[in-house]
């Protein structure tokens, strides 16, 4: 690998980005696709013990590429454990046992809830069909936290839901403590342009740190609501040579796959 | 106790039009080829129940013989959309699909509540969800002991699961290992069982990871090599990515999607099955 | 993360006077060792929990250690009664013994509960039996979707479950095979977990019918073997019926019993458990 | 084996109906000692196809020996498979798959309910205290049919049970069925004098069977309460040389392990 640190691009710095969010974390619920990409380059970098768990039942995979599915089945052969799915959900999942919760998204507003299941598309069109809510309901209620990985845009970034598959904090502070949900919710959502996290005090996602060369501007141009920012916004720390290679080899041995 | 028989006849012995049926595997163990039976045979009027619908569903739901999708997670895994679900749940093509939604935790109790023969199960879930507000399967019940508001799930007990599995012995015990998802929970809910498998062994040598389903709970056994391409059978296969990527095309198109199930389903290579 | 440590520190640390302790095992891998370190260190006040109490239960609330006792049945398997259970709840000696007392299926699902971090599990049992009247750890519920009422049982969630396996890597994840039981249930139910184990090993292979329990859920491994005598650990010993049988005179009386675990356990060979 | 048809104890006798019980039996759900002799000994006479369960887990075990406990090591080696105890008592009991649950007690009434738990020893003693309820209660309530063997002694055939720890018959007919039970509750009680039998209309246990040499009045003399006697009595078969070989085969390789 030739890089340079400027050669990179915008998903890549999400991802790197969603990487590094995992240190110090010991184990994680993680989502197929964005999450799992991250996931598996933390272990490659920042958190080589991260624990992976996926909901098709692994603990501790060790996967040598990018797996293609949450069922893939070298996640399987290198798991310290792999237990039924609703073991998985019962013991593993509900019984709090898991730091941190990785999720993608179609939609997300303010309050970092979550829409998978379906979007509004103008009137005299049907409702758009997504895939549904998988695990995040439970993923995001009884994880220690949660992070959330996706694209920044207007039609992802929304000022109201179309549905709620996966709450997130609600409608502000305290919802998440009326409902009993044992975790505290998203921390962060790490985007291609940036990162948001919730105020401590109203539980709005704020953007708090922009990637190299992205503006404000941007991301506000890019977010559904008037997207507060904070005093000071803080710049990520470009790519690294190894996290870059470290990604890139795991792109690449997913796709030999 | 579970008769060996040829895909085409247990498949007509035990799948009815309108029958709710179960066929389920988490990416892996996928009964490719009992779903391509149920379309060669033209049964239709189902309800489908499946954590994670993917190809194989959208094949079922596509040649329209499915009437309602009992789910948690509908897509092609790895790559996208699964068009056919979702021009049936869009646009009624080529009929309109009812939907009972869950998230996989509810999905998971509800089949463990069907393997346990109970009417419902109980989890810390749905909280702050609108899942709940569309279906009349989630309802929720109080801790007797402290009071706590919980949500319940109501069982599922499919009439037929069908599942793939890598062995049975000629008794008709067969073994599952790698990745085995729900299978235990979704045959031991239903009402009727059929397994197609990998191979008949004289004798199932204990997996790590392994779980048996003795004959007396199964009753049907067919030998279906290869019985769940594209998904994979740990030990015999592995899956085959390119065919999943290779669908989505296929189905966005209503054309093509019908041609290739002519083609490749009703007419095709899997016509073997019928004289196995 | 489990931390391989010495026996008798395990014990001091985690183990604490009025815990509520379970020291799970069906027949096979009961913690017979750490059950003597107990003893040796003199934890008292203790509620025991297991679904089948027998020699090593008799053995603690014969040394006046219990308090109370939450199980299911409790007896010498094969042989008969436990006396110094008996002689604890019928005379009090060396103290009163309270009971909560279940089912199996009741304590199973109790522990299910406890390892789902649900309040209570539901079961269909207890029906026409005076056990609910016995204990306020027995409700009912009401099915939302059939209106069938069931019995409630409450979680159990141990403050300590101790454990007997065959084998930890050095990270401190364990494994354990055979019958294997109610042992993860118990140990996921638990605020702590100490766990004995036969030996330390490179790598764990995955075993037919084996449980792996990461480190991250474990907070003690000791390398204690034979750490299940006179029950035994499939792979590395049989059960000593002999001793079972002997049990009998020892504990039917009280005298005898007192010198029998003053001199094999207070000062006897298990001591070298201490300096391990 | 040189034995002569005569040359059996009342317990032989007892072990051996108690098999012959099992005949045409898909599964069986075995309590430990007399159920456990019984059932093994049908799997080497009447039924070797039989599926033997134990409540430690094991489905399907072939022990060689009598097992010393519902724990023994042979049983698990010897399964079709092993499963967690929670499972066996939702799936597999609970799930309505057994055909027969085989149980012992310490005492019975007339009404097939049993007692494990507490026994009265009389004013001014402390309740004697029994081992308690183990798997029982929801044996009795889930298996299709119920089988029960224990010795017939006034002690253990009483009017009232001090405390019911498993309910059989209740008070009467339809007693199960108003509490929503699945199975057929108990169908006969093997003793080493006879069996009993509920009456169909009443539920009431009825000796309708002696043992070679067992006359009624014994029976009824070692029956807690005044017992119904059929109006034709039969008398069981004497064991056959292959019963009593394969039942002391059975007990001999049981001593040696």
């Amino acid at each position: 690998m030739t890089e340079t640190p400027a050669g990179f691009t915008r998903d890549e710095l999400m991802e790197v980005n969603a990487a590094r969010a995992l240190a110090g974390a010991r184990t994680c619920f993680v989502g197929i696709g964005l999450p799992s990409t991250a996931a598996n380059l933390a272990r490659a970098t920042v958190n080589p013990g991260l624990v992976l768990i996926y909901e098709s039942g692994t603990i501790g995979s060790k996967p040598t590429r990018l797996p293609l599915s949450i069922g893939d089945g070298e996640l399987a052969e290198t798991a310290d454990s792999v237990v039924p799915v609703p073991e998985m959900f019962n013991y593993w999942l509900q019984g709090g046992r898991i730091d941190v919760g990785f999720l993608g998204a179609a939609q997300v507003d303010a309050y970092a809830n979550i829409n998978t299941t379906v979007v509004d598309r103008g009137p005299d069109k049907p409702e758009g069909r997504l895939p549904g809510a998988g695990g995040a309901p439970e993923i995001a209620s009884n994880c220690g936290r949660v992070l959330i990985v996706l694209r920044h845009t207007t039609r992802n970034f929304v000022r109201q839901l179309d549905f709620v598959t996966t709450m997130g904090h609600g409608s502000g502070p305290g919802d998440r403590t009326k409902l009993g949900m044992p975790g505290a919710g998203p921390v962060a959502v790490i985007t291609d342009l940036g990162i948001l996290r919730p105020d401590p005090a109203t539980a709005e996602l704020v953007l708090t740190e922009l990637h190299p060369g992205v503006t404000v501007e941007q991301v506000r141009a890019a977010t559904g609501w008037e997207l507060t920012v904070a005093e000071t916004v803080g710049t990520t720390e470009p790519p690294t040579p190894d996290e870059l290679a470290a990604l890139r080899a795991l792109k690449a041995a997913g796709k030999e796959a | 106790m579970a008769e060996i028989r040829s895909l085409h006849d247990a498949v007509a012995g035990l799948i009815h039009d309108g029958d709710t049926v179960a066929m389920e595997g988490f990416t892996h163990l996928i009964p490719y080829a009992a779903a391509h039976e149920v379309i060669r045979q033209g049964i239709t009027d189902l309800t489908l129940v499946r954590m994670t619908p993917d190809v194989v569903y959208d094949q079922l739901i596509g040649a329209g013989l499915v009437r309602k999708l009992v789910f948690s997670w509908g897509g092609n895994p790895g790559v996208g959309s699964l068009h056919r679900f979702r021009d049936a749940v869009e646009n009624g093509w080529p009929r309109p699909l009812e939907l009972d939604e869950h998230s996989h935790a509810g999905m998971a109790n509800r089949y463990v509540a069907g393997a346990s023969k109970l009417p419902f199960a109980v989890l810390r879930g749905y909280r702050g969800s609108d899942i709940p507000a569309r279906t009349d399967t989630i309802s929720t019940i109080t801790c007797p002991f402290t009071g706590e508001e919980l949500a319940a799930v109501a069982a599922l007990n499919p009439d037929v699961t069908v599942i793939h599995a890598q062995q049975a012995d000629r008794a008709g015990n067969v073994q599952l290992w790698g990745l085995t998802g729900v299978q235990k929970e979704a045959a031991l809910a239903a009402g009727r069982v059929l397994v197609t498998v990998e191979e008949i062994v004289e004798e199932l040598q204990p997996r790590p990871g392994g779980i048996v389903l003795p004959t007396w709970v199964i009753d049907a056994v067919c030998v279906v090599p290869d019985g769940a391409h594209p998904s994979y059978a740990t030990g015999y296969s592995v899956r085959d990515n390119a065919f999943y990527q290779a669908w989505d095309p296929i189905a966005r198109d209503r054309e093509t999607f019908t041609r290739w199930i002519e083609e490749n389903v009703r007419t095709g290579l899997d016509e073997e099955a019928a004289i196995r």
